[in-house]
């Protein structure tokens, strides 16, 4: 797939947003100011940034618990993603989500969830109105490992492909749900494996590598938008902070080695990509730093943005329930 | 005016909705055939793309509804009570929860068509009347119509309403009729019935009873009875139990002093407890006897009809309830 | 596999119990002597009675809504299940439960299930207690084509697979779910091409020939008891009845063809049961018709026995809720 | 008497219990290394047959704890709140019907142990405090302690009750400490507090507080504040749900004439309606005031803390409920 110089640039330009999104949350959390979970994304970057590079504003995605960078990734706006971070009212959800409930409807962004595998449905919901609508939008939906266990990932797989609805399930496998090891709890080599279950193509990926990723998820979306049903893809990726931030108690060398988490580092996923882009004459290491200044200064400007929004008001809470309001009972 | 079968009346609501908005689409089990009765009729006019048969995974469908809904369109789910705990993730993360968790960026108009199947041996796993449950969650507008009429203006309106509606269809009510007014006698041509609006069976002066679903003909039956005694007793169906009207229970307290609620769902935490806790507090001084709760016996329906017939409200529960009210 | 008379023989008697049984059941049914729902199992007893055949009394089984045939080929007293079946004293749950709820723990019956792919978790677990007491007793679970796309299925089996559980997933494939033929909602060709998505050996089988269906039970039954984990054995059979007695609306020439059920019931299990018997010399038809006319005889008992048996009284209705029982609220 | 945390009481039971009778493991998501903190040290003493691992499947090892404990077993299964919903079918269905639905046939020793996080910007997929709900179903002993020596003594208890036992964990207590009485101190060496027998834990004259779970310190907070001007208050602390001990909420509000409730959960259908409700029809000739819920407002849970902080039951909230009570 032969890919300009923009697009390229785009996916460093997203990998290196969702790196510093990250890197920033990690220590505004550290030094305490906001609370409640988060779970960083970094490492991770390629996965959805290759997918998400593949699909237009009129595509909709969902998401999960590891909320910042589908969004991101998908042209979400830093600064509303930071100010719900924070709890403010010109957070995406005006500060009623949080870091776990990240959605943005008008870039297709139909919402993280924190439920494992309660996404999926939903997801496969917007493919099945693409379809009764005679619409070529799709739909895609990011899951991880552990979450692909559950019963709901396995109902919606068998519903999209009887349906033959435009729908992308990508499970984004970092090895491990907090502490636990896929490998003991997948009952196959690979979750893509199962796609065969289905009756729908099952790609494995190097989730480390953004143009892997975008191919695969771009033949993926073919497919779909051609009418001829769901794929599975699975990309082999890696966290590298702990599962989430203010869960004190994991202590990684208890279920990974330190080797393990350095052997992932080196092939990390902007690394791949620069490398790439310097090698093929694409742009200079310069160019790359330049971008990666750039968005750094995005994001410092996203958190200067969420700080200066005010909490919600009192009333705030009472809002937003219905589209019809009701009286409070 | 004409009278009409509860289930049919079901079936005109969706047939009128579906022409009227092509965003509606049904899907469930076994509808293309109307295995359940309410769907006849609707894949012949509106055709494979509007009326879908699923595959046995109530939380796929349930949640792909959701989806469907926040990109457009206004789905209808055909099912049981008794299937809905299989989706629960769905009804209640999803469901229930998204608009408020994404700040109100999106509406959800999904309409959950749930039947109570209960009373005719459906025993344990068949016989749910769960709406108690689903009025202790925040985000589901709940419905529970007792007549052909409401059922229809109620349908109606619920598919035209931007949020998730749960219909609880009491199936002890399917083959009962109604006189349904007809849409050429009406002022907008069609019959809306809007939400939280409680409709008065019987005026009284002497007690309230507030009933619910398919406990709303036996207290009619009750308060008939003791009018031919000299009692006077006002009957209360509200109709939607998510909003509730609680402004007409408070003046029909504050009319006659006493209170008994009917309610076929399980007694504890049930919709009863809530109208009975809402008055407790906030029609008090009105009250000049016990509020009486007659609802089903905390016991998990038993299928044998020797034992099935003492679960659930009658009317000579109530007609008890109400005595002991006034004695 | 050599089996002896014996054996082949249990097999006839079971099926030719639970054929006279149903029979009975939807006369008696059709005269309003009981309500409710009832599944007649007609047409698949040979899956039922060729998997549990294969067991001991000492092993489990759970089963669902068509709920006659697996007590029954399992050991269950005819009796019991008809005074059930009438909701009397006598019956297996105290007249509490009815056709749905069948249930002798006394010989490892777990238990039949209303809801679709709910005793399939339950089912599991008794897989787990063997495993966790190291006991060598296997657990089985039967279900039909609707109910495999279920998400407890998924579970289920992910789970049995990664630790190894001694749990035979029996897929009761009769074609349809109520009106809905299979190849319309499951994805693949057969239920147990799934097997390979949770690394489990997965085997189609001709559920009308009670021999097979024995054989491949056994062979998973082996594979469990030696620690090797769980199986899914998928029987190819057929219900002539309609789904469900008391379900009125269904009119079977809409889904089905009067020339498929004619084309399945000539390949009626008990037909090639017996056939085979009188073939290969080990049972005379005489022999067969007699063991069916005293079966027959036992199920005239069964119902005589049900009628007799009182309406449970009234107290009975807070009984059974608890163990240690709690004051009524 | 030692001063314990709140989550190690949770461990010391487990410890105990799991000693003393070997039919008894515990399974959850990610419980050898504790992630929750109530499982340190399990599986290094109990070793991994009793200490399991399981892959996030709710719905399938929360059924598969049924099954176990069918044929013999005394399954303890770890979760929070908010993943019942993915398992809901094999709670009610399996869970709480089985035992009735089979007349009696099998003892269903099960504990789940249901951790509800809130308070601390979880969101609304975090945040359920769901015990209401499951009260509306029967079959389930529902408990819910505030206190370390309750936590210990009612989950000790509950592995041994022969029944199925959902044990609501209050989240805002974890880290909070109370006596625990020692083992060589106690009649038969250990700590058992039987269900159904609610605490007292401020006696008084002038109003009743009936305070669940996480609102337990807050009402005992306002009584204490209210005792410094004059006014005595009782504190009830009905520890569990089912059986709920009725008979000390009656006699309390006998004596008093004045009742609030406090509840962390959704208002509507609550326990506290529950409560409400009993009282209103049994012990309605005691009653000298309108009854007060103070329960979480009926909206999901905000991420934001500067809205998170307005839902549920303050002190501030249940001081002004019971001098609304007095006025
Ligand atoms: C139904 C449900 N069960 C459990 C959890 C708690 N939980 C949150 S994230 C997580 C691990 C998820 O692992 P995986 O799906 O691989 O995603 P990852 O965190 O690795 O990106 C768990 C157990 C949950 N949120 N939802
Ligand atoms: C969760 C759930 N959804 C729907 C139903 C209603 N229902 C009962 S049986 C049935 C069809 C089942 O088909 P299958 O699993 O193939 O079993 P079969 O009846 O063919 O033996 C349906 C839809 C149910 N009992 N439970
Ligand atoms: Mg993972
Ligand atoms: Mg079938």
């Amino acid at each position: 797939m032969a890919m300009d110089k923009d697009l390229l640039m785009l996916m460093l330009r997203r990998m290196w947003l969702i790196r510093h999104f990250e890197t920033t949350v990690i220590d505004i959390y550290s030094k305490g100011e906001f609370g409640g979970a988060a779970h960083p994304y970094i490492g991770e970057e390629a996965v959805a940034v290759g997918a998400c590079t593949a699909m237009k504003d009129t595509d909709y995605i969902a998401g999960n618990h590891r909320s910042h960078g589908h969004p991101l990734a998908k042209g979400g706006d830093p600064k509303r993603a930071m100010a719900e971070l924070l709890g403010r009212v010109d957070g995406y959800c005006k500060g009623k989500g949080g870091s776990m409930h990240l959605a943005d409807f008008s870039v297709g962004i139909l919402g993280e969830s924190g439920i494992l595998g309660s996404s999926v449905p939903v997801a496969t919901g917007a493919a099945l109105a693409a379809k009764i609508k005679g619409e070529n939008f799709i739909s895609a939906v990011f899951f991880g490992d552990g979450a692909s266990n559950q019963g709901a990932c396995h109902e919606s797989m068998n519903l999209a492909s009887v349906w033959k609805l435009p729908i992308i399930f990508i499970c984004e496998n970092n090895q491990y749900a907090v502490t636990t090891s896929y490998r003991d709890t997948v009952s196959v080599e690979h979750v893509s494996d199962r796609a065969s279950a289905y009756n729908m193509p099952g790609v494995l990926v190097d989730g480390q590598d953004v143009v892997a990723m975008h191919e695969a998820v771009s033949v993926a979306i073919e497919r779909a938008r051609a009418g001829e049903g769901p794929s599975l893809v699975e990309g082999l990726t890696y966290r590298y902070e702990e599962h989430s931030l203010g869960l004190g108690r994991v202590r990684r060398g208890e279920y990974r080695s330190e080797d393990e988490i350095a052997e992932w580092r080196k092939r990390d996923p902007i690394l791949i990509h620069e490398k790439r882009l310097v090698e093929q004459g694409i742009a200079s290491q310069d160019e790359c730093d330049a971008l990666s200044a750039d968005v750094a200064r995005e994001v410092e400007e996203a958190l200067e943005f969420a700080r200066n929004s005010p909490f919600p008001e009192p009333e705030a809470l009472f809002e937003d329930m219905f589209a019809n309001p009701i009286p409070q009972p | 005016m004409a009278e009409k079968i509860f289930i049919n009346a079901i079936n005109e609501a969706l047939v009128e909705e579906m022409r009227r908005d092509e965003s509606v689409f049904i899907m469930g089990e076994d509808i293309k055939r109307s295995v359940y009765g309410a769907t006849m009729g609707l894949l012949d006019e509106f055709g494979e793309k509007r009326v879908l048969d699923t595959p046995l995974s109530e939380n796929a469908f349930f949640g792909a509804a959701v989806g469907a809904a926040a990109v457009g369109m206004r789905p209808v789910v055909e099912t049981l009570t008794s299937f809905m705990w299989v989706a629960m993730d769905q009804l209640v993360s999803q469901a229930a929860k998204m608009r408020y968790m994404f700040g109100g960026q999106v509406n959800l108009p999904v309409v959950y068509r749930a039947t109570m199947y209960y009373g005719g041996g459906s025993a344990a796993h068949h016989s749910d009347r769960s709406y108690p449950m689903f009025m202790n969650m925040p985000g589901l507008k709940i419905v529970a119509p007792s007549s052909p009429a409401d059922m229809k203006g109620l349908m109606k309106t619920a598919i035209r309403d931007d949020d998730v509606v749960i219909m609880f269809e009491d199936g002890t009510l399917f083959g009962s009729r109604g006189e349904v007014p007809d849409n050429e006698d009406l002022p907008n041509g069609e019959l809306l019935i809007p939400f939280g609006q409680a409709n008065t069976l019987r005026e009284g002066t002497d007690a309230t009873i507030v009933a619910i679903a398919g406990s709303v003909p036996h207290a009619v039956a009750a308060a008939d009875e003791l009018a031919a005694e000299g009692v006077s007793v006002e009957v209360i169906d509200p109709r939607t139990l998510v909003p509730l009207d609680k402004a007409s229970i408070l003046a029909s307290v504050e009319k006659t002093g006493r209170l008994v609620i009917a309610d076929p769902a399980h007694k504890v935490c049930s919709a009863a407890s809530e109208i009975a806790s809402i008055v407790a507090e906030e029609g008090f001084w009105s009250l000049q006897a016990p509020i009486v709760k007659v609802a089903s016996e905390q016991v998990h329906i038993p299928y044998s009809p020797a034992l099935e017939k003492l679960v659930y409200p009658t009317k000579e529960k109530i007609l008890a309830a109400v005595r002991s009210t006034l004695a």
